[in-house]
């Protein structure tokens, strides 16, 4: 559904130097697909998220959806695409509109992609909100006025209201405290199961993403430096910046014994 | 400089009934209370929690670095030799003697318009009457300590300058170069990849350990506690929930909260695992 | 210091404080008092504003209350009558300077960072603006109105052109903020238009703290107009207007006949501290 | 070798030079000013309507409105780039001359001003930061938040009743000193500091007597916006974790406060670029007040008459002062916080 062809993109930073955020990389995302993408600050994985979701251009290759370049896409075909990938972010403050109700929010995908009315879109927005047992109450409220847990549900369940067939997290849970963390992965894996859609789960974090997905992607300064299957890339890593990585977790995790 | 160890106090840390509030426009706010910690000189203790568990407002509180709106009470605070409770409050707080603190993100920490030579030579200056050219070359000889290879560079330069492992190397050389009794660390690698943060943990910890200095760290990472501090404290909502050895906390937690804490991260070793336990009512 | 208080914990929720709460009634009071002045002026003066009533420099007395000035004008008349002008002043001055404002402060903000000739010419607008605003504001007031006449209406263009640029800052540096904020993003995946996106989230977000700074913008565009009237650039006489009065009774005040120019004073003071109180109380958000 | 000069140099080289051009582009814009003027600028400096095709010609030339717009504007160019401000047409003196004259007796009253402003701002600031629970520091903020709400005609006018008429404390407002005394010789230009070097006690303390009370006006007026600005910029730096840090690793007590004040200072430099600006505006406005000879008469003056070309030299000249204090407070800025150098790149800019 999303091909990436030898994408890539550099920056122009000041004194004209030349930034590689993202060096040529291809990859193809299909609606069931759960794809990991691993990689620290600097490793082009926003970068990554940012060019498919079209929001930027690649500089070089191409990421296509239905075989349209996405950022080139508009009207009915850009509808088409948002209602068919959306995306999770990681920020929970800054997410929404602190002038606008949480209810503004979620309903506006409603509205803008699916073309519902106001009643119609009020209707999905309670129902999205029970699938994710969020009190509906909380909707009238600005923001700022519920907790970061709350504010990430509300920002999944905007995401979730167009039913889209591939739902990118963009570290969706660094910013959450652990116990709410296992409960918003919970969230994805129903929804992933429920619907049959693909999630793309990018994040620094390697339990979390691993938890979420069937292949990871591991990428280092710009590169993919390997992937493959979650159990095959944890357990028996063949890039040495993986089994760096992987090392460390086992290190901070308490079955050292058992998985060396 | 371990040698040092048999001439300090037993305890670097004596805390008992520690309450730490903030006065806000709606009347005041109880971060913490009820808190109590012994640590004995040489030890390594990690406080553990999640946001607004009051774990960074104890970690000030003990470093004497709280704000004037802040009250804090205690029945004993006392900290190497300093009585926390004889201290009075000021806009601009004082050191708490042989305490030293290494903040989350050295990019705030560290003061962006001098120099990283400049930064290091006061330090080092401020514990003895070392002429400035002897502190230039002690500011050299730490930066080597903590793993910098150019520090000739890195002396000149200015922290935004500097790679953010870099900063964080820094600020720990800053940090310890006056020999401190305690190390306080506030989430010290929260804001770093994992690689980078096991490296920094190490490299505290060896530290820490030569120089005979206690290590009392502030986490919310459990993975972090469980390699690197031989006791820790859980805490909830501004109390205490479990504290003990680290090892049989963590392998067999007493408190609930602390059981649920762990079920819920999700680890490496649980991949096929369907669902994630979560805490009820937390959200 | 009492920033550094706020306890580390979840945002707690922060409400705005609603008109009608009891804290409202001090800063209103003032400017309702001030307005129904403006509107019923020629009503509530005793004595013709413009016309000789009575011996000059008496001091206050049951006739006068106010006294009269050096030229036998009644000068609690005159307060009077003034407000209408100088208020007159400060709301053009407000409304003009908040309209260009935000008009230019959104123009700069979002094509600053574009290339080609838009990028350009928002560069260039934004520095001229910094160069225009260093200027002494009663300096290029004294010479617009020496070029293009005294009279109210260009009194009350020239001292809203001159607070153009503040508040052009003002939306501009909020725009720019506005621009890195993540709910462009997320408003921009949820299907809204670019349109939409200028309307329902950038105008909002980054005009509000001009429309905050509306209110301080009219005290000082009163306060330059009077200026301008105390340097005798300002209307024209014998326009009643606090800044003429003032200097009028400047000479007067330092013989000791201390009336024709405290009560203009006072007129001007209440005015200035009215608004700013506006700007501080009523509209402060966060 | 100059390459490496030139790169670790450019900054300050670079601000230096966008001075000229700053002062050219708002030499083109005052110049086309003068064209926006509704009605004939002519038949308004003239007086009346009929004049003779000579008499408008020479008044059109001596204006500069003569020629093509083109030409008009090199030549008003090419005088002021030159010096040349021309003859007002009203009394016949030289602009330049007038405006040597008086522009140093401006400069001197804002600049002593703003020195006592930032001064006594810095003092209370400084007392405020350390012992925030004091009366003085609750009365500093007081009197910070208090920035801009009366004018300092309304403080000068009550200055005068109080000071002069009242307590008899401060001499007549009628000048610099006594009627009556001569000059000191002019050899800098600036009438305070010629009166200090010519040792003339006489007047000296006269001028000392009519002084004190007009800067005394011009530093309460203007120290609140200077205050509101450092105080708060002040409780920022005591705040930052870099303070904390600093307190942490042991450094000596000056070290802290040092640390602190040079992260709070570049606000309150650009603050006081301002002030100076505030200050001329100010200085006009006193000098009416009590009848100091300056620039600000000269402007009413020429406003009276609609002296078209003596407003245009003092708008211009008023722009290069403070233009020239902006480039020093970009410069000064620029030495404190490296970072606001053109072209070093911030990472993580929170």
């Amino acid at each position: 559904m999303i091909t990436a062809k030898a994408a890539a993109k550099q920056y122009r930073g000041r004194d004209n130097t030349v930034v590689h955020a993202l060096n040529p990389l291809d990859l193809v995302i299909e609606p069931g697909d759960r794809v990991g993408i691993i990689g620290e600050s600097g490793s082009g994985k926003s970068t990554l998220v940012r060019l498919l979701l079209g929001l930027e251009t690649p500089s070089a290759g191409s990421i296509l959806y239905q075989d349209g370049e996405v950022s080139q896409l508009s009207g009915d075909r850009l509808r088409q695409f948002r209602r068919d990938v959306q995306l999770v972010g990681q920020d929970t403050t800054s997410s929404f509109d602190p002038l606008r109700s949480l209810r503004d929010a979620v309903r506006r995908p409603a509205l803008e992609i699916l073309g519902l009315t106001v009643a119609e879109a009020d209707a999905a927005v309670d129902e999205v909100l029970a699938s994710l047992a969020v009190d509906p109450e909380l909707s009238s409220r600005r923001p700022s006025q519920v907790s970061g847990g709350q504010r990430q549900r509300f920002a999944i369940a905007r995401a979730l209201i167009v039913s889209p067939r591939i739902l990118i997290c963009d570290e969706s849970v660094s910013a959450l405290d652990v116990s709410v963390q296992g409960a918003v992965l919970n969230e994805f894996k129903d929804f992933a199961e429920r619907s049959g859609a693909g999630i793309v789960f990018v994040s620094h974090g390697v339990p979390a993403t691993a938890f979420l997905s069937d292949r990871l992607v591991v990428m280092h300064g710009g590169d993919v430096v390997e992937q493959g299957d979650v159990s095959q890339v944890v357990n028996r890593p063949k890039h040495p910046y993986t089994a760096r990585l992987m090392g460390a977790y086992r290190k901070l995790s308490a079955d050292e014994s058992s998985a060396a | 400089m371990p040698g040092d160890v048999g001439l300090r106090a037993a305890n670097a840390v004596e805390v008992a009934d520690l309450r730490v509030r903030y006065r806000t426009p709606d009347g005041w706010f109880t971060a913490v209370s009820d808190f109590s910690l012994t640590v004995s000189s040489g030890q390594r203790v990690a406080i553990v929690g999640e946001s607004g568990s009051g774990k960074s407002s104890v970690c000030m509180a003990l470093a004497g670095l709280l704000p004037l709106g802040a009250a804090v009470e205690a029945t004993t605070a006392r900290i190497i030799e300093t009585d926390l409770t004889a201290r009075p409050t000021r806009a601009i707080p004082y050191q708490v003697p042989g305490v030293s603190v290494v903040f989350q993100n050295a990019m705030n920490a560290l003061d962006p318009v001098w120099t990283v030579g400049s930064q290091l030579g006061t330090a080092i200056r401020g514990r003895g009457a070392t002429s400035r050219a002897r502190a230039r070359v002690l500011a050299g000889e730490w930066l080597e300590r903590v793993g910098i290879r150019d520090p000739a560079r890195v002396l000149r330069a200015r922290p935004y300058e500097l790679s953010g492992g870099m900063r964080q190397r820094v600020m720990i050389a800053i940090a310890l170069c006056s020999q401190p009794e305690l190390l306080i660390a506030d989430e010290p690698t929260s804001a770093l990849d994992v690689t980078l943060s096991v490296d920094l943990l190490e490299l505290i910890t060896s530290l820490t350990a030569d120089l005979g200095t206690t290590l009392l760290m502030i986490t919310h990472d459990i993975g972090l506690c469980r390699a690197y501090s031989d006791r820790v404290v859980v805490m909830h909502r501004g109390r205490v929930v479990e504290q003990g050895d680290t090892e049989q906390v963590l392998a067999a937690p007493s408190a609930d909260y602390t059981a649920a804490l762990l079920a819920c991260a999700p680890s490496l070793g649980q991949l096929n695992d369907h669902r994630l336990t979560t805490m009820v009512g937390v959200s | 210091m009492t920033t550094a208080t706020t306890p580390p914990t979840a945002a707690p929720a922060t409400r705005r404080r609603l008109p009608g709460s009891a804290s409202m009634v001090p800063v209103v009071a003032p400017l309702v008092l001030l307005l129904l002045v403006a509107a019923l002026g020629p009503l509530l003066a005793p004595y013709s504003p413009i016309d000789v009533v009575a011996a000059p420099d008496q001091p206050p007395s049951t006739q006068h209350w106010f006294g009269t000035d050096i030229y036998g004008l009644d000068v609690f008349s005159r307060v009077i009558a003034a407000t209408r002008n100088d208020l007159v002043v400060g709301l053009v001055a407000a409304l003009l300077a908040t309209v260009i404002g935000v008009g230019v402060g959104l123009f700069t903000g979002t094509n600053e960072s574009r290339g080609g000739v838009p990028g350009s010419v928002a560069r260039g607008v934004t520095r001229g603006l910094d160069l225009f605003d260093a200027l002494p504001q009663i300096v290029v007031g004294l010479v617009l109105l020496a070029f293009f006449g005294r009279n109210l209406l260009t009194l009350s263009v020239v001292c809203g052109l001159l607070m153009v640029p503040t508040q052009a800052r003002v939306v501009r540096t909020e725009v720019l903020r506005v621009r890195r904020e993540a709910y462009l993003e997320s408003a921009r995946l949820s299907g809204e238009s670019e349109r939409g996106l200028l309307l329902r989230h950038m105008l909002p977000n980054s005009t509000w703290p001009a429309l905050e700074n509306a209110s301080y913008i009219f005290g000082v565009a009163v306060t330059v107009a009077a200026g301008l009237g105390f340097l005798g650039v300002g209307l024209p006489p014998p326009t009643p207007e606090w800044g003429a009065m003032i200097a009028d009774g400047a000479t007067a005040a330092s013989a000791g006949r201390w009336w024709s120019s405290l009560f203009p004073c006072l007129a001007l003071a209440v005015t200035v501290i009215a608004f700013s109180n506006l700007a501080h109380q009523y509209l402060r958000r966060r | 070798m100059i390459a490496r000069l030139w790169r670790s140099q450019r900054w300050w080289i670079q601000r230096v030079a966008l001075l000229p051009v700053h002062l050219f582009l708002f030499a083109i814009a005052v110049f086309f000013l003068v064209r926006l003027i509704p009605g004939d600028p002519v038949l308004i400096i003239a007086g009346s309507d009929d004049l003779t095709a000579d008499q408008y010609e020479r008044i059109e030339v001596l204006l500069g409105l003569s020629g093509s717009l083109w030409h008009q504007l090199m030549v008003f160019l090419g005088r002021v780039v030159t010096l040349d401000l021309g003859r007002s047409l009203i009394d016949g003196q030289d602009v330049q001359e007038q405006i040597a004259w008086r522009l140093p007796a401006t400069i001197e009253i804002a600049l002593i001003a703003m020195v006592i402003a930032i001064a006594v701002t810095l003092l209370l600031c400084i007392f405020a930061m350390l012992h925030p629970h004091n009366p003085v520091a609750r009365f500093a903020a007081f009197y910070a938040r208090s920035a801009g709400a009366i004018p300092d005609f309304v403080l000068g006018v009550a200055g005068i009743l109080v000071f002069y008429t009242v307590l008899g404390w401060a001499a007549a407002p009628t000048g610099r000193y006594d009627a009556g005394l001569r000059p000191a010789p002019r050899t800098t230009g600036f009438p305070f500091l010629d009166a200090l070097l010519s040792s003339d006690t006489v007047l000296l303390s006269s001028m000392l007597a009519h002084l004190w009370l007009p800067v005394l006006v011009l530093v309460v007026g203007s120290a609140p916006t200077i205050m509101k600005v450092l105080q708060r910029s002040i409780e920022h730096a005591v705040d930052d974790e870099a303070t904390l840090f600093r307190i942490a690793s042991g450094v000596p007590r000056h070290v802290v406060i040092v640390s602190v004040l040079r992260r709070a200072s570049p606000t309150m430099v650009t603050m006081c670029g301002q002030l100076f600006g505030f200050l001329l505006g100010g200085a006009v406005i006193i000098e009416q007040l009590f009848a100091i000879p300056g620039m600000g008469q000269y402007a009413v003056q020429a406003v009276g008459r609609a002296d078209f070309l003596a407003l245009q030299a003092f708008l211009l000249t008023v722009a290069a002062c403070v233009l020239v204090v902006f480039l020093i407070v970009d410069l000064v800025n620029m030495t404190l916080d490296p970072r606001r150098r053109p072209g070093v790149m911030v990472e993580g800019n929170a």
